[in-house]
Parts: C-alpha cells; sequence; structure tokens
C-alpha cells in the first residue's frame, strides 16, 4: 500500500552502520533465517508492560512492531462515565509520574469550558508543583535510562531526590503518588506553613546534585557511545509523526507550548526570561539521537528549578480556590487545551453537553504518540540499541494505553 | 528434597530444621522484576535508597521467573495482561509467592466499575498470599506487607506433615 | 528440590585430578597436604595411597574456598552495592546480613529443580557442572602460600588461563540447551566476548612475564621480593614503565573474561533478562554465580601475583624478619596478603560495576581488537626493549 | 493567528472539504434552553476530504498546519446518528491552533485514512477504529491497538454493553 | 578529526570519565546511607498524609454525601434512625476499590470522616479489606439516654400538647360560651 511514506532507510543492511568519527562497521553479508524475538510484555527495560515484536537478523534489528493495550485501564470509558470531579483522581493514574501535569491539564480543559478566572495564588502553586513534578518525572526517565544502559547507581541516586520531591508533596496533599492536588478552580488546599522555604532548600540541593548526574552518567563516555548515533529523529520525521516535547527539542525544533502557546503564569515568566528551552545541537554525535534527548530532559531538570525559584520569588498570600460549586455543572460546549508535558504535549479535550457527566473526556497522551516512531527507528540498530531507543523515547505505558 | 518433603512427625528435630530452612527461604525472598503501573514506581521506591527492601534479604529483582521467588503484581491487570501474569507464574520454581499491591491487583480499585478491560482482582488469575491496600501504598506498607508474607513462611512446614490437611 | 548432580562431582574431580597430577608429576615443588601425610601415615597404609588421599583433600579443600569465596563475595557485592548506593544491603539477616548468603544458598538448594520442555536434557544438566569446574580446576593452580598448594606448575599461569577458557563451552551449552532465544543471544556474546578477549589478556601479561623471567606464580613472587615488601612490586613505574598500562589492559581484560559490568553482555539485565542463565533455577543457577565470584577472586589474584608483588607486602617481609622464611608466621603474612590483594581487585570491580554503564557488544569487540589488543602489543614491545637496553643498566635493577 | 484569520485563509485558499464553522457563542437570554457554546471554534469539514483537506493545510506557507497533534472521535449520544471525528492541527511555525471536526454517520462508519498525509495519524486511527467501530480505508496496519484482537465491541460508543466474561476471567 | 587523534580520545576520554564517576560513587561508599530501617525507625508522616480512614461516628448523620462523592461507590452505609438518632448497622469502605483521593472528606456536612495517617494495611485474604469503619454498632450509650430522653420529652410534649389543647379547646369552648353569652347578651 502507498498510503504510507517511506523513508530513506537511515542504514543498508550491506553499508552496515555508521560510528562516531566517519568510522564504518561493515556487517558481513551472510543471511540467515531471522529470528522474532519478543521483547516484553515483562522484560526490564520496556518501562512496564509494553511489547516489542523484534525481527532480529542476529544482532541486527530488521524490523520491530511494538504491541500496547497491556495495560489499557479504559481512562476514556471512565472519563465519560463519572461526574467532572469525580475524573480527577482518575487523571493521576494514567501518567502516573507527572500527576500534577495531568491534573493541570484536565483541569484547565474543564474551566475552559467554564470560563473562569483561577486566584493568582493558586496558579503560582501550579506552576510551582507542576515544575517539580516535571523535574521528578525527568529523574526518572533518565534514572530508568540509565538503568536500561546497565548504570544501576545514577538512578537510585535519583530516585533520592525523587524521595525528596515526593515527601515535598506528601506535606502540600497527602500522597505520594497520585495527589489530585490540582482542582477545577484552583488547588484544594494551601501550602503548609514553611512549606515554600523547605522546596527551597530542595532547589539549592538539587542544583548541586544535579552536577553528580550530568558528570556520572550524561557525560560518562561510554553511555555517550552508547546513546549518541543511535535512533536518529530528522526534523521531518518529528514533524510527520507529531512528535512533542524533549523529542522534538532533541531535534532541535525549537517548541516549547510553555513559551509558545503560554498559560497559566507562563507568559509572565517567559517575559521576565526566566527559564530558556535547551535544544539539541548533536553535541555528541548526529543530531536528533538518542543522547541529544537524555541531554534535553536533564538541562530542563535546571531550568525547571528557575521556574520553581521564580514562583517562590513571586507568590504572595491569597486565596488558593475559586468559587466552585459542590456538584459541577459545566456550560456545553468542547474544548481543548495542550500543556507541555514532561512528555511533550499533554492534550485534554472534553466535551459536555450541560450536564453533571462529560460527553466525552479524551487523552492525547504524549508517549502514545512520541511512541509510534519506534517503528521507524529500529530497523538497522542493534539489540542494545533497541533498549536504547525504547528508553530514550521516556514512555510511560500507563499513558500510552490509557 | 522430594524424599524429606513432609514426611515425618512432628518433633524436636524436625521442628528445629523446619524452623531454620524457614528462615533460609524467609531471608531471602527475591522478587521479580515486574512492575505494571503506577505501584511499579512505589515498588521502585522500596529497592531505593530510602527503604531499601534489600535490608530483608529480598533486594536481588530477578528479571527471570525462573530465578524469583516473589511476584509483586504491582499494579492493574487486564485481559491482556493476565494470560501473561499466568504464564510468568506458572514459569516460577516452588515454592513461590505472589503479593497483589495496591487496589487494583488486590479487586479491581478504581478501574471496579467502569474498567471493562480490567481483571477484578489478581487472584482469578493466580493464587495471592498477601494484599495490601492502598493506591499506591506506601513503600512501607510493602515491607509491611513482605513482613507478612515473612510470617506466613515460617509458619509453614517443610519436612514435617503438615498440620492442616485441606 | 534438593540434587546433587553427578556430573558437578565427577568433572570436577577429573579435572582437579589431573591437574593436582600433573603437579606432583612436575616435581617442581613439594606438596603441602602430601608432606603432612607422609608424616602422619601409619606403617600398614601402601606408599601409593598418599598421594591421592593428597588429591582427595586437595578437591575438597577447593570446593570449599570456592563456595566460601563466592558466599563471601555475594555479600561483598551486596554490600558495596549498598554502600555505594547509599543504602545497606543487607541487614536483618544475622549481623550487617553476613548470614544472607547462607540463606540464599540453602533456598537455591530447597527450590524445585526446573527443566524446560523444548531443553536439551542432558547438555542442559552437564553446562552449569561443566563451567563450575573448570574453574575448580583453575583454583589447584593458585598456590597460598610458597609451600602450601596443590598443584604447583611450571607455566602455572598457562593452566589457570586454559582451564577457566574453558568455562566458555559451558556457557555456550547453556545457552543453546536452554531453547530460548535469550539464552542464545548471551551464549553467544559470551563467546565472541571472551575469544575476543583472551588476546589482550594474555600480550598484557606477557609484559610481567617477560620481566619476571617466569610462568610459575610463586617465582613470579618471588623475583618481587626485597624492597621493604612493596618497592620491588612489578606495577611500579622504575621497574618498568610499561607496567602499568599493561596492568589497566589487563584488568579490563578480566572484566570482559569474568562477564562483570561494564561488560556482562552475556547476562544483560536490562537487554537479555538473565542472559544465558535464563532459564536456569535453583542451584544450577547458582553453579553460575559462584563461578563467576570465583572467577573473579581467581583473576584479581593472578593479577596480583604478575603486577602487585604476590606474596610480598610490607606485612610479609616484616613476618619474615620476625620470624624468618617458611616460619608459620611467614606463611600466614603471605596467606593473608594474597588474600587481601585478591578481594581488593574484587573489590574494585564491583566498585566499576556499580559506577559504569554497560557497553553495546559491537564496542565490546572493538574495545577488544581495536583498541587492548594493539595496546597491549605496544606495551609488550615497549617492555621489551625496556628489558633489553635500559634495565641492565639500572642499578635498582640489577 | 486567530481563528477568524485561519478561517478566512481557509475560505480564499478554497481548501477541500469545509462544510462551515462554529464558534463559542453566548446564551441567549430570550430563549431558556439556549444555553450558548463555550470552549473553542473549529473548522467543520467532509469526512470524506479530511486528508486533502489536511495536506492542504500542511502545505500552505501561511497555514502550515504541519503537526497532527490529536485524532479522535466522539460520540455524542446514543441518539445521535453522527459521529465525530475532532483533529486537532498544530503549527509550529505560525504558533496557531486550529480544531477541525468531521460529522461521520454511524451506519456507514468508513472514511479515508490520513495516514498519507500525517503518519502520526497511524496510531491515532488504529485506536478510533477500535473504540468507534470506524474503517479507515488505506490504513496500513489496521489492526486493535489497545484491545486484545478478539474483543468484542466498540467500548467508547455510547451504546456499548461491558462484558461478562473474557476467556474464562469473569468480569463482575 | 582523524582516525588517530579520534583513537586516543577515545582512549582518554573513557579512563576520564570513568575515573570521575569512580570518585562520585566513591564518595557516596564513604557517606552514611540514608536509609531509614523501617519497622525499627519510621518516616514521619505528614498531617495532611491520605491514609485509612476515621469515622468521627458520634458526628455521622448518614446523610450519603461521602458515598456519593466516592468516584468508585466504595463507601456503604446503612443506619435505623430512631428520631434524630442512629442506631447504625455497618459503614463499610471498601479498600479493594478506594483510590485514597480524599473526594470523600470535603462534601461532609458535619465534618466527620477524616483520612488518618495510618497506611498499613495487609491482610492475607481480601474480605478484610471491606473495612468497618464503626466503632461501635447500634447505638451509643449517650444516644441511647438522648433518644429515651427525647422521647419522653417528646411524649411530655405530646401530653402537654394534648393538654394544652385540650384546655385550649375548654378556653375556646368557654370563649365560645361566653361569644355566645355575649352575643346573647347582645341579642338581648
Amino acid at each position: 500500500m502507498s498510503t504510507t511514506k517511506t523513508y530513506e532507510p537511515s542504514i543498508s543492511r550491506t553499508e552496515g552502520r555508521p560510528l562516531a568519527g566517519g568510522e564504518r562497521e561493515y556487517m558481513i553479508d551472510v543471511r540467515t533465517q531471522d529470528m522474532e524475538v519478543n521483547m516484553g510484555p515483562q522484560h526490564p527495560a520496556t518501562h512496564g508492560v509494553m511489547r516489542v515484536l523484534v525481527r532480529a537478523d542476529g544482532e541486527l534489528i530488521t524490523g520491530a512492531q511494538p504491541h500496547l493495550g497491556y495495560l489499557h485501564r479504559c481512562a476514556e470509558k471512565i472519563g465519560e462515565s463519572v461526574e467532572w470531579l469525580q475524573y480527577l483522581p482518575y487523571t493521576d493514574r494514567y501518567d502516573y509520574l507527572a500527576a500534577m501535569n495531568n491534573n493541570l491539564g484536565y483541569s484547565m480543559a474543564v474551566e475552559k469550558l467554564m470560563g473562569i478566572e483561577i486566584p493568582r495564588r493558586a496558579m503560582m502553586l501550579r506552576t510551582l508543583c507542576a515544575e517539580l513534578n516535571r523535574i521528578g518525572s525527568h529523574l526518572i526517565a533518565i534514572g530508568t535510562y540509565g538503568l536500561d544502559i546497565g548504570a544501576f547507581t545514577p538512578f537510585l541516586y535519583m530516585f533520592r531526590e525523587r524521595e525528596w520531591m515526593m515527601a515535598l508533596f506528601e506535606k502540600i496533599c497527602g500522597a505520594r503518588l497520585t495527589y489530585s492536588y490540582i482542582r477545577i478552580g484552583g488547588v484544594f488546599n494551601d501550602a503548609p506553613p514553611g512549606w515554600l522555604s523547605e522546596v527551597e532548600a530542595f532547589c539549592d540541593t538539587f542544583e548541586v546534585k544535579w552536577r553528580e548526574y550530568y558528570d556520572l552518567l550524561i557525560q560518562n563516555h561510554i553511555f555517550v557511545k552508547r546513546t549518541a548515533d543511535i535512533g536518529v529523529i530528522t526534523r521531518e520525521m518529528a514533524l510527520d509523526f507529531g512528535l512533542t516535547g524533549p523529542m522534538l527539542r532533541g531535534s532541535a525544533i525549537d517548541w516549547d507550548l510553555r513559551r509558545d502557546t503560554p498559560y497559566e503564569l507562563y507568559d509572565e515568566i517567559c517575559k521576565d526570561k526566566a527559564f530558556e528551552i535547551p535544544l539539541a545541537s548533536g553535541e555528541k554525535g548526529t543530531l536528533g539521537d538518542c543522547w541529544d534527548r537524555a541531554w534535553v530532559r536533564a538541562m530542563e531538570m535546571m531550568e525547571s528549578i528557575k521556574i520553581v525559584r521564580w514562583c517562590l520569588d513571586k507568590i504572595e498570600p491569597g486565596p488558593v480556590i475559586g468559587d466552585i460549586p459542590k456538584t459541577l455543572r459545566i456550560p456545553p460546549g468542547e474544548a481543548y487545551v495542550g500543556i507541555e508535558n514532561p512528555r511533550g504535549e499533554l492534550g485534554h479535550y472534553v466535551v459536555s453537553d450541560g450536564g453533571k457527566i462529560a460527553v466525552r473526556c479524551r487523552v492525547r497522551g504524549p508517549s502514545f504518540v512520541n511512541l509510534a516512531v519506534l517503528e521507524e527507528l529500529m530497523p538497522g540498530a542493534l539489540l542494545a540499541d533497541t533498549i536504547a531507543i525504547i528508553g530514550s523515547t521516556d514512555i510511560v505505558v500507563g499513558e500510552t494505553d490509557r | 528434597m522430594g524424599l524429606f518433603e513432609k514426611q515425618f512427625e512432628d518433633n524436636v528435630l524436625t521442628t528445629n530444621v523446619d524452623w531454620l530452612l524457614n528462615w533460609c527461604r524467609l531471608s531471602s525472598i527475591w522478587p521479580m522484576t515486574f512492575g505494571l503501573a503506577c505501584c511499579a514506581i512505589e515498588m521502585m521506591a522500596v529497592g531505593c535508597a530510602h527503604h531499601d527492601i534489600d535490608r530483608f534479604g529480598a533486594g536481588a529483582f530477578r528479571a527471570s521467573p525462573r530465578q524469583a521467588d516473589l511476584m509483586i503484581v504491582a499494579g492493574t491487570v487486564n485481559f491482556k495482561m493476565a494470560e501473561r501474569i499466568k504464564r510468568l507464574y506458572d514459569q516460577m520454581p516452588s515454592p513461590k509467592y505472589a503479593i497483589a499491591m495496591g487496589a487494583c491487583a488486590t479487586g479491581g480499585g478504581p478501574y471496579y466499575k467502569y474498567g471493562y478491560t480490567v481483571v477484578k482482582g489478581v487472584d482469578r488469575v493466580v493464587p495471592v498470599d498477601v494484599y495490601i491496600a492502598g493506591c499506591p501504598p506506601r513503600p512501607e506498607a510493602l515491607l509491611e506487607g513482605l513482613m507478612k508474607l515473612q510470617e506466613k513462611i515460617q509458619a509453614s512446614s517443610v519436612i514435617r506433615k503438615p498440620i492442616h490437611t485441606v | 528440590m534438593l540434587t546433587f548432580d553427578p556430573a558437578i562431582g565427577f568433572s570436577s574431580a577429573v579435572l582437579a585430578v589431573q591437574s593436582a597430577e600433573s603437579g606432583l608429576k612436575d616435581g617442581f615443588g613439594t606438596n603441602a597436604i602430601q608432606d603432612f601425610l607422609v608424616g602422619v601415615k601409619p606403617e600398614y597404609v601402601p606408599a601409593w595411597a598418599v598421594p591421592l588421599t593428597a588429591i582427595g583433600i586437595a578437591i575438597g579443600i577447593v570446593l570449599a574456598i570456592v563456595s566460601v569465596l563466592a558466599m563471601f563475595s555475594t555479600w561483598l557485592e551486596r554490600k558495596v552495592s549498598g554502600h555505594i548506593q547509599c543504602r545497606f544491603g543487607p541487614m536483618r539477616v544475622g549481623w550487617h546480613g553476613w548470614l544472607q548468603p547462607l540463606a540464599d544458598g540453602v533456598k537455591l538448594l530447597l527450590k524445585e529443580d526446573m527443566i524446560p520442555l523444548g531443553a536439551d536434557r542432558t547438555l542442559y544438566v552437564i553446562a552449569p557442572a561443566l563451567v563450575l569446574a573448570s574453574l575448580l580446576g583453575a583454583m589447584a593452580a593458585f598456590p597460598l602460600t610458597e609451600t602450601f598448594y596443590f598443584a604447583n606448575f611450571g607455566l602455572g599461569i598457562f593452566m589457570i588461563l586454559a582451564l577457566t577458557s574453558t568455562t566458555t563451552i559451558g556457557v555456550v551449552m547453556a545457552g543453546w540447551s536452554s531453547n530460548s532465544k535469550w539464552s542464545l543471544y548471551g551464549a553467544m556474546r559470551e563467546a565472541a566476548q571472551v575469544v575476543a578477549y583472551e588476546i589482550p589478556l594474555g600480550i598484557s601479561l606477557l609484559v610481567p612475564i617477560m620481566v619476571a623471567g617466569s610462568f610459575n606464580l610463586i617465582e613470579v613472587s618471588q623475583g618481587q621480593g626485597g624492597g621493604y615488601g612493596i618497592l620491588n612490586w612489578n606495577i611500579w613505574p622504575w621497574v618498568n614503565p610499561f607496567m602499568l598500562p599493561a596492568f589497566v589492559l589487563f584488568f579490563v581484560a578480566i572484566l570482559a573474561e569474568t562477564k562483570r559490568a561494564p561488560f556482562d553482555l552475556p547476562e544483560a539485565e536490562s537487554e537479555l533478562v538473565a542472559g544465558f542463565m535464563t532459564e536456569y533455577s535453583g542451584i544450577r543457577w547458582s553453579f553460575f554465580f559462584m563461578e563467576e565470584y570465583a572467577a573473579m577472586f581467581l583473576y584479581c589474584v593472578v593479577g596480583s601475583f604478575f603486577f602487585f608483588g604476590g606474596f610480598e607486602s610490607p606485612v610479609t617481609s616484616l613476618a619474615e624478619s620476625v620470624g624468618g622464611t617458611n616460619s608459620l608466621l611467614h606463611q600466614l603474612g603471605a596467606a593473608s596478603t594474597i588474600v587481601l590483594k585478591g578481594f581488593a581487585g574484587v573489590f574494585l570491580m564491583m566498585w566499576l560495576r556499580w559506577t559504569l554503564p554497560r557497553v553495546r557488544i559491537d564496542q565490546v569487540m572493538t574495545m577488544g581488537y581495536k583498541y587492548l589488543t594493539p595496546l597491549a602489543l605496544v606495551c609488550v614491545l615497549g617492555a621489551g626493549l625496556w628489558e633489553a637496553f635500559i634495565a641492565p643498566h639500572l642499578w635498582w635493577r640489577s | 493567528m486567530n481563528f477568524q484569520g485561519i478561517y478566512d485563509r481557509i475560505r480564499s485558499i478554497q481548501a477541500p472539504g469545509v462544510t462551515g464553522m462554529d464558534e463559542p457563542r453566548e446564551p441567549n437570554p430570550q430563549d431558556k434552553k439556549d444555553k450558548g457554546r463555550s470552549g473553542d471554534p473549529y473548522v467543520l469539514v467532509d469526512p470524506q476530504r479530511l486528508p486533502e483537506f489536511l495536506e492542504c493545510l500542511r502545505d500552505d506557507p501561511s497555514l502550515k498546519f504541519e503537526l497532527m497533534a490529536d485524532l479522535t472521535a466522539t460520540d455524542p449520544s446514543k441518539e445521535d446518528g453522527y459521529l465525530w471525528i475532532n483533529v486537532q492541527l498544530l503549527s509550529l511555525v505560525r504558533k496557531h491552533r486550529l480544531a477541525v471536526k468531521c460529522l461521520l454517520p454511524k451506519e456507514n462508519a468508513v472514511m479515508p485514512s490520513s495516514v498519507s498525509v500525517h503518519r502520526g495519524a497511524q496510531w491515532a486511527e488504529r485506536e478510533c477504529s477500535e473504540m468507534y467501530g470506524i474503517t479507515f480505508e488505506g490504513h496500513p496496519d489496521p489492526r486493535n491497538i489497545l484491545l486484545p484482537e478478539d474483543w468484542i465491541g466498540h467500548p467508547l460508543r455510547k451504546d456499548y454493553e461491558f462484558p461478562e466474561e473474557y476467556h474464562g476471567i469473569s468480569c463482575k | 578529526m582523524t582516525a588517530v587523534t579520534h583513537y586516543f580520545k577515545n582512549v582518554v576520554d573513557s579512563v576520564k570519565t570513568t575515573l570521575i564517576g569512580l570518585g562520585i560513587t566513591g564518595k557516596y561508599l564513604l557517606q552514611k546511607p540514608i536509609t531509614v530501617q523501617y519497622p525499627d525507625e519510621r518516616l514521619p508522616i505528614p498531617n495532611r498524609y491520605r491514609g485509612i480512614h476515621y469515622l468521627e461516628q458520634e458526628k455521622c448523620i448518614d446523610c450519603l454525601a461521602c458515598a456519593r462523592a466516592c468516584p468508585i461507590d466504595c463507601i456503604e452505609m446503612d443506619a435505623v434512625r430512631h428520631g434524630k438518632e442512629l442506631e447504625w448497622i455497618s459503614f463499610t469502605l471498601d479498600y479493594q476499590k478506594c483510590m485514597f483521593c480524599e473526594l470523600c472528606v470535603y462534601p461532609c456536612p458535619k465534618d466527620c470522616i477524616h483520612m488518618g495517617t495510618e497506611f498499613a494495611f495487609v491482610s492475607y485474604d481480601r474480605s478484610e479489606f471491606v473495612h468497618d469503619l464503626l466503632s461501635y454498632r447500634g447505638m451509643a450509650r449517650d444516644a441511647k439516654v438522648r433518644m429515651v430522653e427525647a422521647e419522653k420529652k417528646k411524649k411530655a410534649k405530646e401530653e402537654a400538647k394534648k393538654a394544652k389543647e385540650g384546655a385550649q379547646a375548654a378556653v375556646v369552648a368557654e370563649a365560645a360560651d361566653d361569644e355566645g353569652e355575649e352575643a346573647s347578651s347582645e341579642d338581648a
């Protein structure tokens, strides 16, 4: 069928794979029967329960097909079955690494339908929590990426800081992973006394520790060699597949929803030039390779720290939630809100008919879209590279399957 | 071991041997690297520095079910995954244990009502030894569940005749 | 449940007997056990029974040493990894978890013995035994002191290298017979990797061999004596400046030989589930990791013999000066020195393992063939030139 | 560019398949039943010409909707005879968004696939087709993506009935 | 970059970054671990922690607001009303379903259901997870007293009312008589 576009295959099988510095490694052209290997659903490197059916010629991958749905939890059906507010805890659970961002996206979509303003302190707390959660999510992304590559220890170091972050969230909302903190119309609880200074202490320590991760993992020569020149996503490919987030910026496409379609307080933050958007430059290999994506994530953590500091600087006392009725009746209409999740554009498309229950509650999961590029990246890679490529897409299976 | 298994009457010697063997088993419960959903993150947290499940001798997460003793079902099980879970459980050599971590694995959890693909409790697929409530449970709760499992192992009989015959 | 593989006993016995016998025939040193047995031998025991008994005892001791080594190493590994990662490691099983390996061992013995349905049963059963047995054979060539050893060969290091290489056959057998794709990948990787790294391993060892002028471990150690037990170690640049790079190459090569991170590709957990031992469970599986830890120790001991003075240390030289040569004190000093040096090497390997990511298979090959082998050759060339033209003129080398 | 500008441009380049547009409006104070409409404005497109429309918008130099953010469907109610196909477009260069909506009759839910225009639509269409029973003609890989292959029914349709059991595992 | 410099750069880079890495991990090797040894030491649980629920049963009025707010219907309550007092039969929370979202806490008009800091709830049997939040069944003693009193009061009130009504009736009758008398007198 000619409906799919074909790209120039990045590596032809007889020519061998290009290596850094112009070296070229040649595979001996002995053809044997291809082997089909099932990677997953239970496999240490598939980030949960994804299954990749890999066709391999020895160690060389000739084709790969991701199979999803091992964690399909009917989130959209539930969105059409429970009340508006009752759906909020479920938004925590599809992207469980960035629950704050999910809460934010869903709340913003509903608020857009309601057409309400939310108090400024609530916005501050929302931004702060979302950025903190972005740090936590990237910590896991890079940590598990290191784990996939074989470096066990950085993962534990990163979890140590994440644990601290989770303790902070626990203090403000009472849960470690599934926060349900950002509610429709604001946030549901003001920060407890002393919490903001604890966040500041976290930022101070994190900046020191970040350097360690950077030296220990991102700049490690073996890590660089394992990830550079692997899984190269070109600009055209990125746009064609609709990639977003660090995947896009890893291919040096300057796009960040926080800056380009500002929501919440990001307008002001951008005006203050409080943060910048790291763009990959292909420093260690080809532009758009796995290392670039990992690097973008690592740099984004520091940018998030800057935003958190901006919020801590500007935050003022005030109310944290608007006047919201107990049973929400949302005016009819439909709205799509895309926010910058740690993994890319998290879109919520909600349709209301004026009742207590949504008509449609679509979640555009960034990892679902980002994962589609896998089929394109795999052929030509080695078996070990498949892990590096899957890891660099930073998927959360809860979100791909929803 | 097959020769000696569950053959002997209760006496001082067999009781002590049983105690020792059970102690060895409970001191080295190796879980399988097998995370499903949100609870898997808390399961990872248990392995990490703050909680450190390795203190109990249970920190050697094995990727292969053949070398694992414990399956921590950490997350929602749906129909597509249920068959795989059954297979993984069958691949583990006995004695093997399963912990249902969190509400989803225990009884469908938040997806009980509208989750059309969700298995309402992993015990419909594999036998479960210990259930842990929470969504997701704190890492400490998982440690608590592990200790509960250790109690259960300590009470089991290895070379003695089982007390309760079913 | 509890199984005892006749294969393990048999093959290890054969190999160890052969090694020990050849050692005796060699007539190079006297066997401490045999000396002892001759001393206590009652009149009515025929003379030919003495060496046989000595061999039996030697096999028992080697087995015990290997299992104790493996147990201690697993404990050490878990503690080292724990503390590197800001956690404790085993704490609740005995004091600081020192009973942990015992619990693990008994539990593995008690596990169900599984053979997958599609597996080649014979090969599947033999493979772990062969892996462990070849290592037991190699262990026979490891002298604990200058006079206490099981077999003393003129070509001791060759014996060790040759026997440890045979583990590859066991690993490939394990991978093939398991009837699992992951196992097959692991086995093929192991075969490629070990073959690639035998070369730089052997070549880099040529440097100290050239300096010492011997293949015998004890002689190499004796050659580094004097200088307060530390100044004459081969590793120092004033002995031979090419020794340090040769040691680095040697260390990288033994990392690859023992399948340790960053070269743990045959069992790469995040890629191949558990590599060649994916399908193994219980006690059979434990043979593989016993082999791994014992091999680590053995290679590190070899490294300390050839680069770090062997038995020589300030402690040994002090003990020698206090108690005299071949006194019990001196023997104790020498034994503890070599064991400590071995474990220092093991510790370094663990430290590296918990620091570095894993390399890819083509990079392993590239590294072996393109980097280690040429550099090792350069080292050998340089060391040879140094030995031929410069070393004779150095007053401290005379 | 705001929505009006985009719509004018679409009109002026005569993008294929456009049938209309809808914008949010205030409720009519006279008519109590009319609650108005809030949210996003959207362009109505004929589903049979959606790929051409998307291609036109992608290639137009002043619109440049080169990234398809989302493609999904909606079943407004049991009684309604139409499914909606909702497409969210994004232009990275011009920094604007556009919501596109198609009305697809439920009886004959067949429409051409957009994979030839945006490859990102591939998985989204697979999801749509299993969840709503829409057939995308010309889709290169029309299998179920989230649900098992032998799943019966289209779960996100409003008239979907939950299964009693699946492969011997009870659902209740 | 020529192949030669590339070759040596690779060697130098790998040795350098390995040493840096060893330095970082070695630093932590010598530091004290940060592990909290759980059963012996415990991390402080913040006040807002969303753990196992507890109920201030005396305040509860069986209004079902929490049950309605629950997205998964895991709260079930049953009580018999005796006037204002409640005779409790059950108030169960199903932890096989509960997702600790705290949505049940806010709608409560009497502020009587809370989430505690208790988190460890493990069991060999999942039916134990249908957790009864009641601290007592039936009626509280003071509630009984109050009920009896209320009944007494009610009776007394009724009696009083009856008496009053009787008296009123009498008064009305008297008044009517008076009126009649008056009227008759007027008439007369």
